[in-house]
């Protein structure tokens, strides 16, 4: 391989990690927009996605086959399905919870985490579980690149949620009324504005888009787990930061940031994949210092 | 200070511990290993083997007049959780314990079975790390992960390699056998011309691939577990790498197959010899099968083996006493076991190298080496 | 006339483009209650928020004493004289009216966490001396029988006198109270009113203050400023203001303020 | 689990109150230093293991607790100085020959520098993104360890000796069990003495509203800091004294699962309020060992244990402040 064709290899692979990172990244972003939490309990929310859509493709994998239908469709059950889990969790667990001191809220995701990890830990025996799909390897050269058609698709498909996300939240009333929330909740609730509701709403697309990402790991690479969120959650909360937490277009560069950091990282001499992570942090925190809201963060000049 | 909490919890584990009193007649031994997380289907497999060792030996009139019993200490292959577990085995009068799945799980509980005195068989753990931190109790009758490398390397140059790419998963296990290989590798005149780390249940190792590629390896060696190893061969076999690719005893599963499907066709693995590849095991696979209705897994032979191994030095030793016990031990040979037969250095590991290397021909294991 | 004690030179302030501030001079003397008038959005927070620190003003110099406080720090303003109240009250929350009054100690004393563990003879005198000033202040505002309530259960006038409190527990030369009329009936205004000038003839300590009230602005300051879109329009004696056509001006852009002044 | 947990803070209430004054507190200390000292007799070895392992948790909750507590910065590294006073005490113990009471002081400097260094140039941050700085700086501890020869890389350090003290060798788990004690009631005490002092209420008044603290003369950045180091410091003893009782340390003890079981044993009983915190940091202990008849099921019924608990009581389970009435 020549270090062109290197290059141009780690950007794809940093292209199809950022984009899983970014659309989980979305939607940490997006609820800690609206009620300022860092919901730990994200990460599952996709580990969650991946199951059910596994479940749902092998009941119609008889009738539509294993192929990108049978995925479509069962990815976009899986979205109902979990985005609806995201709501009855904000229901229950945080919404009682929305005048109590921050940092309790904060425990409240990380024990929604732990109950969502350990009933899937329970229902699989902690058992990896195989997602089969009729996926081939197959794809077109580039010059010296090679792409598959499965990285075509899932690249096209990230990038064809978060245009409809970046459409519905300029576009739409719920979508404006989201960004309105995220300013100033209280604000908005004198103003009439259904403030639940809008909370429900953004919790319903974020978990979703987090099972969409879930279904497409879970098909692209193969396997399921019930600890699968955990590592996928962690990056996506570095990536909506990186990006300027709160911010839309700031998780999406943030998730692509990272992707980048990390496959090149693991290409650059003395780095390696042994300190990738290594020095993706410190980029993180060499921006931070620098940067203090991130990337696209809104600066914020404190009215006193 | 949390006057009242703490109180309320002493009185609740009081209750807790106070269960079954030792009871005269039987010999309990202790169980380590994971029943929870990740790796709890390896452990409840060991656990299954040792449930037959037990049935049969009593079956025979138990040990010295006296039936075994046994416990299970759950270590989740956690450090923290296996100390617990070993001080409740050791809490609960265990006379020995066999098991130990996660290397890094044994090493510290090591010390607690030392402190007590009870005698520890390890049936699967098998970093050299174990060796050093052994305080002369422990007895490891899995080959070490030395003898897996000079076997991989071996094997692998046999194969004409020259070039090798040598992954690991940063965890205890997986680094030591990485590290060894590297080692004997280079000593054997070849080059390692990648070596990476992936982190446990990252997904994508396409930067891996990349870096791997670029490199151009004659042979990948993948030290750490099945689930992510299978993902591994999956990416490279899907970027077009087309050498030889082969695993640690860590990724002997079926699970493998499942998950990599096709892309795991050819790959070889080094692994103590599972119960398929045993002469002698023919019987136990039915026994296993007939009781627990799905086919051993990879370490249950080694723990059977070690159940009967503890019997057999305590009714040589005509004592249950641990420094005897240990004393027999240490002489142990000459019986043919389930696994070959069984003779200690004088480290208390394992006098020779039961590695088998196996490799996938239409998703099922066969052997290679022969 | 001598150096005045707080002296603003063409301090210019904006925010993302938006012009606050504008070539806004401007000075306190020694000893003196002064007022900062204007109608809402005018920028006197913001003037305040320049003194103290917490704006950076992009352009001017700002001296305290004849020292330059422009690179200084909040912390550091407090420290070298300048004490302040806030227009929504900034008590601490969850905690009594005497801690809250115990923080305005702190850049007056030095125990650290050493002193603290190991509870030394010196750390124990301090802690009795922070302890014995914040009663004074207390005392010194009449609010000294709440003072181990929670600080923001207290009825809102007394809210307002804790933290004056607070803010002369840091022994300040000049204290910057930030409408401490506000929410005040008729009765609490006259009392703060008495506050104001025996904070100035009995602690010696010079006064600005920021006040719709002009009413009260009138009866209790002898120098009044008036700011307006961020320009500093008028000064003067409380008379001359009331006849300043400019001021009269600015402020009928807004009903209620021109009746206020009228 | 939820049952327990209302019972709990419906005894814990009248409770605090009796034991916060005069003769009560004293009986109940005298009864509680009674009980600990009879514990591992009564209670046997494993249950002494466990305790001690739980004691342990109290003086780490008890460090983090000044991070979170009482400055309110949000903390999700704590394992990192953890991990500092554990390594450097393996590592001066076993590669310099050290005296394990010598290396203590170095354990300490090390975390405080380490505290400095991360802390400086970040806790000028909002509460949130130092949130992810102190996760990356956690994770950057635990891989750095994990691939340095000199720290044994993935399998860390074992054999590291259990020192002797006037005489006493420490070496059974009894004898580390009352070690432990010390170190916990030593934590403790600091803790309160730390809270109520200058330095203590500063970080009170800076968590409720950095501004006002500014205005007041609170040089936020340099108190923040004094909790950060605070923090590290006992994080490092705590971590200093777990090297030697386990004799073995690695990565995995390290991770950013243990920093998050730290900072929930603080939240969990009450931030900011010591008794909250220890009886936190037992839950988390003794929580999942209790429930250990459970098999695979046990955390799945601590989690929900959990969630009952924040649900039932937002604030922790220990009562509020006593005079916050």
């Amino acid at each position: 391989m020549s270090l062109t064709s290197i290059l141009l290899h780690q950007a794809l692979n940093g292209l199809v990690l950022g984009s899983f990172y970014a659309l989980v990244a979305l939607g940490y972003t997006m609820i800690f927009g609206v009620i300022k939490l860092l919901n730990f309990a994200h990460g599952d929310l996709y580990m969650a996605g991946g199951f059910v859509a596994l479940l749902v493709l092998s009941a119609i994998s008889g009738i539509v086959g294993a192929g990108w239908p049978g995925i479509f469709l069962a990815m976009l059950l899986a979205m109902i399905a979990v985005g609806c889990l995201g709501v009855v969790i904000e229901r229950i667990a945080y919404h009682p919870m929305l005048g109590a001191p921050r940092l309790s809220i904060l425990i409240t995701a990380l024990a929604v985490s732990l109950v969502l990890e350990n009933t899937v830990l329970a229902l699989t025996n902690g058992q990896y579980a195989a997602f089969q799909t009729s996926l081939g390897f197959g794809g077109v050269a580039i010059g010296g690149l090679f792409i598959t058609y499965s990285e075509m698709v899932l690249v096209g498909m990230a990038a064809l949620l978060m245009v409809t996300l970046e459409l519905f939240v300029t576009r739409t009333q719920y979508g404006r009324a989201m960004r309105a929330v995220a300013v100033d909740t209280d604000m908005c609730a004198l103003l009439g504005i259904n403030v639940p509701t809008v909370i429900g709403v953004t919790f319903f697309i974020g978990s979703a888009l987090a099972a969409a990402a879930g279904t497409m790991a879970g098909a692209y690479y193969g396997s399921l787990w019930y600890f699968m969120g955990f590592l996928i959650g962690l990056k996506a909360f570095t990536a909506a930061v990186i990006g300027g937490i709160g911010s839309i277009p700031g998780a999406m560069l943030g998730g692509l940031v990272l992707g980048m950091l990390e496959s090149f990282g693991t290409q650059i001499p003395g780095i390696g994949s042994q300190w990738k992570d290594v020095f993706s942090f410190v980029v993180l925190i060499l921006v931070l210092v620098f940067k203090p809201t991130g990337l696209l963060g809104r600066s914020e000049q404190e009215r006193m | 200070m949390n006057r009242f909490g703490r109180l309320a919890v002493m009185a609740a584990m009081a209750c807790a511990i106070a269960g079954p009193a030792f009871a005269q007649g039987t010999i309990k031994i202790g169980v380590e290993v994971p029943t929870t997380g990740a790796e709890a289907t390896y452990g409840r497999d060991m656990a299954n083997a040792v449930v037959l060792a037990q049935d049969e030996i009593n079956k025979a009139g138990g040990v010295l007049g006296k039936k075994l019993t046994m416990v299970i200490g759950d270590d989740a292959c956690d450090p923290q959780q296996a100390v617990n577990a070993a001080s409740k085995l050791v809490s609960q009068h265990v006379l020995a314990v066999v098991g130990g799945y996660c290397s890094g799980a044994t090493l510290p509980t090591l010390k607690i079975y030392g402190d007590a005195h009870v005698p520890f068989v390890i049936t699967a753990s098998n970093s050299t790390k174990l060796i050093p931190a052994n305080p002369g109790n422990a007895f490891m009758i899995n080959s070490t992960g030395d003898q897996q490398a000079t076997k991989a390397v071996a094997f692998l140059a046999g194969k004409g390699a020259k070039t090798l790419a040598i992954v690991n998963e940063g965890d205890a296990y997986s680094q030591d056998l990485a590290n060894l290989t590297r080692a004997d590798w280079t000593k054997a005149g070849h080059k390692v011309v990648a070596y990476e780390t992936a982190s446990s249940g990252q997904q994508d190792y396409s930067a891996i691939v990349t870096a791997i590629r670029a490199a151009k390896p004659d042979a990948v060696f993948w030290t750490a577990y099945y689930a992510d190893g299978a993902l591994l061969i999956r990416q490279l076999r899907q970027a077009g790498y087309r050498g030889i690719i082969a695993v640690g005893d860590g990724s002997n599963s079926t699970k493998l197959f499942a998950i990599a499907g096709a892309a795991a066709e050819g790959v070889f693995c080094f692994t103590n010899p599972t119960a398929q590849f045993l002469p002698a095991a023919k019987a136990f696979i039915k026994a296993y099968k007939a009781r627990f209705g799905s086919n051993p897994g990879p370490y249950a032979p080694l723990t059977y083996d070690g159940m009967k191994l503890v019997a057999w030095a305590m009714t040589k030793a005509g004592s249950t006493a641990s420094a005897k016990v240990i004393a027999a031990l240490k002489t142990a040979d000459g019986v043919q076991w389930l696994t070959g037969p069984i003779r200690f250095t004088k480290h208390n590991t394992l006098a020779r190298s039961n590695f088998i290397v196996l490799e996938d021909r239409n998703n099922a294991w066969v052997r290679a080496d022969k | 006339m001598t150096e005045p004690l707080l002296h603003l030179a063409g301090i210019g302030l904006s925010f993302a483009g938006n012009t606050v501030l504008q070539d806004v001079s401007f000075a306190v003397q020694e000893g003196r209650v002064a007022s900062l008038i204007g109608p809402n959005g005018a920028g006197k927070t913001s003037l305040f928020n320049c003194i103290t620190g917490f704006y950076r003003p992009r352009a001017g110099r700002i001296s305290f004493a004849g020292q330059d406080l422009r690179r200084l720090k909040p912390h550091r303003i407090t420290a070298a004289g300048i004490a302040r109240t806030f227009q929504n009250l900034r008590l601490f929350r969850e905690m009594t009216v005497l801690e809250n009054v115990m923080s305005g100690m702190h850049c007056r004393t030095r125990a650290g966490a050493i002193g603290a563990i190991l509870r030394l003879a010196s750390q124990r005198r301090e802690e009795e001396e922070i302890r014995a000033v914040a009663h004074e202040c207390l005392a010194f505002v009449g609010v000294a029988d709440e003072r181990d309530r929670i600080a923001t259960t207290l009825p809102y006038g007394h809210q307002r006198r804790v933290e004056i409190a607070r803010a002369l527990a840091t022994r300040p030369r000049l204290l910057l109270l930030d409408e401490p009329a506000a929410g005040l009936n008729g009765g609490e205004k006259r009392e703060l009113i008495g506050l104001i000038r025996s904070i100035r003839d009995q602690r010696a300590i010079t006064i600005l203050l920021i006040e719709h009230d002009t009413g009260l602005v009138m009866r209790v300051s002898e120098r009044v400023s008036v700011l307006d879109h961020g320009q500093m329009i008028a000064e003067g004696t409380p008379r001359e203001i009331q006849t300043d056509p400019r001021v009269i001006e600015a402020y009928l852009g807004s009903d209620e303020d021109a009746d206020a002044l009228l | 689990m939820a049952s327990d947990a209302r019972v709990l803070a419906r005894l814990a209430g009248p409770l605090a109150g009796f034991l916060s004054r005069g003769i009560g507190r004293w009986i109940a200390l005298a009864l509680l230093f009674a009980a600990m000292a009879a514990a591992p007799f009564v209670l046997g070895e494993y249950a002494t293991v466990i305790l001690t392992n739980a004691l342990l948790y109290v003086v780490l909750a008890l460090g983090l607790n000044v991070v979170v507590g009482y400055a309110g910065l949000l903390d999700l590294g704590y394992a990192a100085f953890f991990a500092v006073g554990a390594y450097t005490v393996g590592i001066l113990t076993l590669r310099a020959g050290m005296n394990f009471w010598l290396t203590l002081p170095a354990a300490v400097a090390v975390a405080a520098v380490a505290g400095v260094v991360v802390g400086g140039p970040t806790l000028r941050l909002r509460s949130d993104y130092l949130a992810i700085v102190t996760l990356g700086f956690g994770e950057i501890v635990r891989i750095t360890a994990r691939n340095l020869p000199i720290t044994g890389m993935a399998s860390g350090l074992s054999g590291i000796r259990q020192p002797w003290l006037f005489g006493w060798h420490i070496a059974t788990p009894r004898d580390f069990y009352y070690v432990f004690c010390v170190l916990a009631t030593a934590a403790a005490i600091v803790s309160a003495r730390l809270s109520d002092s200058r330095l203590g209420r500063a970080w009170l008044y800076v968590r409720y509203d950095e501004d006002a603290a500014e205005a007041m003369g609170i040089d936020r950045v340099r108190v923040k800091l004094a909790a950060y180091v605070t923090g590290a410091i006992i994080g490092a003893i705590g971590g200093a004294f777990f090297a030697v009782n386990l004799g073995a340390i690695s990565p995995p003890s390290f991770s950013f699962s243990q920093s998050v079981s730290i900072l929930m044993a603080v939240i969990l009983g009450g931030m900011g309020k010591i008794p909250g915190v220890i009886l936190g940091a037992m839950i988390v202990v003794l929580g999942p060992e209790l429930l250990r008849s459970l098999g695979e099921f046990r955390l799945l019924v601590f989690a929900i244990g959990l969630l009952l608990i924040m649900l039932f009581r937002p604030s922790g389970l220990w009562p509020g402040r006593s005079h916050a009435k």
